[in-house]
């Protein structure tokens, strides 16, 4: 008798293939667990909809998943991906002829479109921090990543911030150039496993199989490269944003963690903050820095490596996380 | 000259329902073929604005093949089934609310103060409450749909009550219509066309706030359809999906400038 | 009935009375008409009995009480016909009786029996918007006889009627009256109505209204036999009935003194 | 007979004044204004109540859910204070908007009532334009934002032509509402009183419609408000609906309340301004 | 003016025939009333004369032109009043003037001279909506008088007022005609009105509208020197006027019998 459990994503994302992954080759039903999906085009809603229990766990970005955190305890049990290569500072061609011949100079005073609140937004400051620019001396325009990908076409504007597979979109299209990722700037973006608190609470053992579903599809797309960018290439052309054979083959390139690997970034040695710990409590800084959090959440209260020890912990699970096979 | 004249009405009268007929074929005409030409002038980059026929090439594919999950049918009904809630709910919460405002006075001044403020919140604001609310289930956007089509069914149902004929309030009272039947059989019918133009406002807003929704919390209906095909740069898709929303959005006005007629001829105007 | 009313009305940040210190009353069965010249508050005075009006002092009783409200125990027809343009003249003159609960086939009875009375046949079905004035203003009556009300308050009912079915409606208001007695209050224009329908005819003096005299034409009606006589101008032509038409007629033309005054303007050519 | 008419003696300047029921409302009625404001008082002062109850006292309501009356005076202290909240303080914003809105609003009315009376005076010229009005009208503003910034940049000019999408669909249908729902008869009396086309424009058609046209520019006036949202989209740095969006994003509940109210006060600020302007234009209406 | 005239009105989908083959002629500066039953087509026969309807068959002639629309040459006088509800009574009265481009002083001048004649003082800057219906009717009636027409058409314009007022703006109308004759079409219930002013009457049949007789008045007020006398009283107690009544009274009687049956009708009790 499989358990239910409400699940949640964004598809069109690289780290949304394991859910998709997951439900055709029905691993779901291998730990027992029957789900049904809320999708969402972005973390934001995503977030607000968990407040009214419309899902349990999910995956979402780190910006959203700290938002989670300090409003409507969300849980970060786990971590998805780094995203820092694919969140990206990107330039229209005129504006990134400008910039390689003076990065600063190019920056200065322009405008700069991101979509307020996301990991985008994240990036692009820390690219600025990296020319040794602050966010006041530019103007930080808010728009959807849609709005970004319009203005930019039009020339309305030099410099975006989007992420993954838009910035791709763009780069095809108009020949846009990624002139700086978060991972230039230095900012590790993690992508976050998440779960409601009171759910975890009342189904530890429902939110460790969920891992195990998880962690076994990162095992079965290490494993499968070929296959796995078919499948994102599927994925993503059914979502309505397809992209070529090229930049899946990028996307897969984004580093993401097996059972052991997770164990080992979230791990607090001897009470020092873990590696996750450290990533987030700086995204949070940056979000109070901008007024979007009034304080910063102690890490501790969120991320917690308990569910993945569970995973560990029991065989069966283990055995299922770490196999590569099916 | 005792010949018939009936056809013979002097200049600048009415026009002919044929005459009128072609003014709005013309008037149709006129509008693609400016289309048209701006698409094809290269004024405005086909990136931005794809001919007519682009467009008539692209809803007939996404027709057969799935975009974004669903074929653009299953999307278009999606909408609908959103639609037909929010606005059904509002429709039949705000025109007796706005009847009976026009007709109590005090639950004029009870409510309006409140009302006169909530209208002017627009309908996407609402959702990040929809979504605290009722989640991403059926709720969250008829929440919104609610809150775009509501304040016109109101305004307009108020309005009409406020301005039926009171000499014809009085008769039905003298004839010893109660409070109930006075507002069936008076204040109804009396305010019934205003009604029904309140409800063509709300409708149009409706299906606005309704796009509004599926924009930011769902994932099917033509507001999807057209952020997905933003996102991924392809105007035909995005102005498919206009055209969807726009044809949708002018059935609903046909339906109900129909219901309007009707309502006129129960009042026996052959006009 | 009507005890010291006043009724003033703001137009534009002034008081203006409409009515002041009126004061009479109506007996039971008993058929009242008022005359004055226009904008004297014979409206204004109708649609207190009504209830759809209220005095500024004084008070209007019906029976016992003050008057609350309108109801169908008193029916108006009004000097603007108010029709339910969206009701068919059937609709229309059944509406009160449908409000009453009237069955029906009772109510369609009642119904066919005034359109004949009132010679709308063919118009059943008809919509106000589609009859001239007079047709409409038959419906009007037609819809308050229908209720068969205790009290008849009429405000010019035959004003919009042309002179032949207006003399025809006189008569049959009088036959109606005297073989199923009503309290009425009338109000008209035409002195002649007034004498030939009424037991007593209020004359009322120009802005602000005040009653001028009461008239009794009951006792003289009584007293010349008025009633064997079937048509209206047999009785017209009495000259009990003349004497007491151009008593009423001079009270009324005293007032026109110093109102409008006559003259030919000179026009511009 | 009970009701039949009958009064007692009827003379004597004795006006002793009834204290019935009806005079009882009657009175109530005289009270106009005051009347108002004590039921919205008592609409509103209940409702506060209420509200702090059940986030405050109660807690039937979680703050995460729906903001207490604190959380949105905390929110109100943040955007008030130094550099506010989404790019600046609350006066700043609140101004931003409301120019934004009145230019909206100037613009939508100044093509919509023209184009509405034209429709309704002219057959022709309805059937010419209704099909193409009918097909642009139901795409939202939403709808229009990448087009919006093609042609208008990020700049004020965007978001002035998505408010004006909007605002204008009403004033266009109700002034044409209007005239077609004049009196034939009024009409025939100006043109035999010698009224030429314009004069009847000026004189019966434009006063006949002004009821109607108000109706729709408050709706107009309502729709720019509620489209401010969607024009902020356009990458706005300030502005009421940037607060909205930016708290939304933030999920900032006691913000987005916050900033909601001041809609709503600015909204029926501007709309009873325009009522008294109806007044002012419209005096024949008692 | 009127030839072989013929109009018909679709009633839920069925051919109406208001009009059947009316044919008579007003001559210059002549005063024709029209009497005739409710829903006759009187309306529809001044509209036409005004250009505000068109016959379906036959044509309307004013001088050697067909008629071809409204202009301020034919004034009318609407039986539902038709003031602008936005304008004042002056404004009201003014709109013609207005129209020709009559300057203000001059306009102001003749406005004036209306508002004292109507006897309207005091409500210059009131709206309709204010005012009696008689009121309205009156401010109605300047209106047209002020444009000084070469044709006056009204339909039923005393209908609305108080008898008394009705009987010297009867008076007015006439001293009117006789200083500044006109070409005029009046429509009136009253046969007295009609005998009373006209030079011809035009009496007609229920519907569908004929014409049943024309009687020529102009030559029997001449022979028996009716202008003489001052008053409508003095004039209708002549027994010439008497005579042309009592026939014109004959003639709508007859038609009367057929239609409305007279009746009591038995009451529930
Ligand atoms: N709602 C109102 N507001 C202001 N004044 C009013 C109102 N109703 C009536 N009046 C005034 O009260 C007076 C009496 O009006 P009312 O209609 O009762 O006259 P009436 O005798 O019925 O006249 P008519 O014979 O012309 O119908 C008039 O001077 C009129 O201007
Ligand atoms: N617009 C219309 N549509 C249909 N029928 C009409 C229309 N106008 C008038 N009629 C019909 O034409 C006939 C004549 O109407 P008209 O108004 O001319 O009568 P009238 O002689 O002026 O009557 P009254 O004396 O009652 O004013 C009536 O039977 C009426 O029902
Ligand atoms: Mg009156
Ligand atoms: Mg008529």
């Amino acid at each position: 008798e499989p358990v239910h459990m409400n699940v949640s994503y964004q598809p069109t994302n690289w780290w949304a293939l394991p859910y998709v992954l997951a439900t055709k080759k029905n691993w779901w039903a291998d730990v027992g667990l029957q789900v049904s999906y809320s999708t969402f085009p972005a973390g934001v809603p995503q977030i607000a909809s968990a407040a009214a229990g419309s899902w349990d766990a999910g995956g979402t970005g780190s910006v959203p998943a700290v938002i989670g955190a300090a409003r409507y305890h969300i849980l970060t049990v786990g971590i998805t991906n780094d995203e820092s290569a694919t969140n990206v500072l990107i330039a229209t061609k005129e504006a990134a002829a400008r910039f390689e011949k003076n990065p600063k100079e190019a920056l200065k005073g322009q405008r700069i479109l991101v979509t307020a609140n996301s990991t985008g937004e994240y990036a692009a400051a820390a690219c600025l921090h990296k020319y040794g620019l602050s966010e006041n001396d530019v103007t930080m325009v808010n728009l959807g990543q849609a709005g970004i990908m319009s203005a930019l076409t039009s020339g309305t504007a030099g410099f975006g911030a989007l992420w993954a597979p838009n910035s791709y979109t763009l780069e095809d299209k108009i020949g846009a150039k990624i002139v700086c990722t978060g991972k230039d700037g230095d900012a590790i973006i993690p992508g976050a496993l998440v779960v409601r608190e009171d759910y975890a609470k009342e189904h530890p053992d429902l939110v460790a199989k969920y891992l195990a579903v998880y962690l076994h599809a990162i095992k079965w797309e290490k494993a499968h490269p070929e296959e796995t960018v078919k499948a994102l290439q599927e994925a993503d052309k059914e979502a309505g944003v397809p992209i070529s054979e090229k930049y899946a083959k990028v996307e897969y390139q984004r580093p993401i963690f097996d059972l052991a690997e997770q164990l080992e970034i979230m791990a607090r040695h001897g009470g020092k903050p873990s590696k996750v710990d450290v990533w987030f409590d700086r995204i949070a800084e940056f979000m109070k820095s901008k007024g979007s959090l009034q304080s910063v959440p102690a890490a501790s209260s969120y991320i917690t490596d308990k569910y993945l020890k569970m995973v560990n912990d029991d065989p069966k699970l283990k055995a299922f996380a770490n196999d590569a096979s099916r | 000259m005792a010949q018939l004249v009936a056809s013979r009405r002097p200049g600048r009268g009415i026009p002919s329902a044929p005459e009128l007929a072609a003014l709005s074929v013309a008037g149709l005409l006129l509008f693609f073929a400016a289309w048209y030409g701006v698409a094809a002038s290269g004024w405005v980059p086909s990136r931005f604005l794809p001919g007519p026929q682009v467009i008539a090439e692209m809803i007939d594919r996404l027709a057969q093949q799935p975009y974004a999950g669903y074929t653009i049918q299953v999307h278009t009904l999606a909408s609908l089934k959103r639609f037909a809630l929010g606005f059904g709910l509002a429709a039949a919460l705000g025109v007796p609310l706005g009847l009976l405002m026009g007709w109590y006075r005090w639950l004029d001044d009870l409510v309006t103060p409140l009302f006169e403020a909530v209208r002017f919140v627009a309908p996407i604001a609402w959702v990040p409450f929809a979504a605290l609310w009722f989640g991403t289930g059926i709720g969250g956007p008829i929440l919104i749909i609610f809150s775009g089509a509501f304040p016109p069914c109101v305004i307009n149902a108020y309005r009409g009550a406020r301005q039926v004929d009171k000499v014809l309030v009085e008769a039905a009272q003298t004839l010893g219509a109660g409070g109930l039947r006075a507002i069936g059989e008076v204040l109804v019918p009396a305010a019934l066309p205003s009604i029904v133009a309140g409800l063509r406002v709300s409708a149009g807003l409706g299906w606005q706030s309704l796009i509004g929704a599926e924009l930011i919390v769902v994932s099917s209906g033509v507001g999807y359809l057209m952020v997905q095909g933003q996102t991924s740069l392809q105007t035909p898709i995005v102005m498919s999906a206009m055209v969807a929303i726009g044809v949708i959005g002018f059935v609903i006005d046909v339906a109900l400038r129909a219901l309007e007629r009707a309502v006129r001829r129960s009042w026996g105007d052959q006009g | 009935m009507f005890r010291n009313v006043k009724r003033a009305f703001r137009r534009s940040d002034q008081e203006v009375l409409a009515l002041d210190d009126v004061s009479f009353e109506v007996g039971e069965k008993e058929f009242v008409a008022i005359v004055g010249p226009s904008g004297c508050g014979k409206t204004t005075l109708l649609r207190m009995a009504a209830g759809l009006d209220f005095p500024s002092a004084g008070s209007v009783l019906v029976g016992a009480h003050e008057v609350a409200g309108p109801g169908p125990d008193r029916a108006v027809v009004f000097q603007q016909f108010a029709l339910f343009p969206w009701k068919t003249v059937e609709e229309n003159i059944g509406f009160g009786l449908r409000c009453r609960g009237t069955p029906s086939d009772a109510r369609a009875a009642i119904v066919a029996r005034y359109v004949e009375l009132m010679g709308l046949q063919g118009y059943e079905r008809a919509y106000p918007q589609q009859l001239s004035g007079g047709m409409q203003q038959r419906v009007a009556i037609a819809r308050s006889y229908a209720l068969d009300p205790d009290v008849l308050l009429m405000d010019e009912p035959f004003g919009a009627l042309d002179a032949q079915t207006r003399v025809v409606m006189q008569e049959e208001l009088i036959k109606l009256c005297r073989v199923n007695p009503r309290t009425a209050l009338f109000i008209t224009h035409s002195v002649e109505e007034a004498v030939y329908l009424a037991d007593r005819v209020v004359v009322m003096t120009r802005s602000p209204g005040r009653i001028r005299e009461i008239l009794d034409i009951a006792s003289v009606r009584r007293r010349e036999a008025w009633e064997k006589l079937e048509h209206v101008e047999e009785v017209m032509d009495l000259e009990s009935f003349v004497h007491l038409r151009t008593r009423i007629w001079r009270m009324l033309r005293e007032q026109q003194e110093g109102a409008a005054v006559p003259g030919v303007p000179a026009q511009p050519a | 007979m009970a009701a039949s008419v009958r009064s007692a003696s009827a003379t004597g300047r004795s006006s002793a004044v009834s204290s019935s029921a009806t005079r009882a409302t009657r009175d109530a009625k005289r009270l106009g204004g005051q009347r108002r404001a004590v039921l919205a008082l008592a609409a509103i002062v209940p409702l506060l109540i209420l509200w702090y109850v059940l986030t405050s006292v109660t807690h039937t309501v979680s703050p995460g859910r729906f903001p207490s009356p604190h959380d949105v005076y905390q929110a109100a202290l943040q955007i008030s204070h130094g550099n506010g909240y989404a790019g600046g303080t609350m006066s700043r914003q609140v101004w931003q908007s409301s120019k934004l809105v009145l230019m909206g609003f100037a613009v939508a009315s100044g093509v919509g009532v023209p184009l509405g009376l034209l429709m309704g005076w002219s057959r022709r010229a309805e059937a010419l334009i209704n099909p193409a009005f009918l097909l642009l009208r139901p795409i939202p503003p939403l709808a229009w934002i990448p087009l919006a910034i093609l042609w208008f940049g990020l700049g004020d000019g965007a978001k002035i032509f998505v408010i004006w999408f909007a605002a204008f669909v009403p004033a266009v249908i109700n002034s044409h509402t209007g005239v077609r729902n004049l009196d034939p008869t009024l009409i025939a009396a100006a043109r035999v009183h010698g009224a030429s086309p314009p004069q009847i424009v000026r004189h019966v058609l434009i006063p006949g419609a002004l009821p109607m046209i108000f109706t729709g520019l408050r709706l107009s006036l309502q729709a720019s408000w509620t489209t401010l949202v969607a024009a902020e989209l356009v990458g706005a740095i300030l502005g009421l609906g940037h607060v909205l969006i930016v708290a939304s994003l933030d999920i900032y509940p006691g913000m987005i309340l916050y900033a909601m109210i001041w809609v709503g006060i600015m909204g029926a600020a501007m709309t009873k301004a325009l009522g008294v302007v109806e007044k002012r234009v419209i005096p024949w209406r008692s």
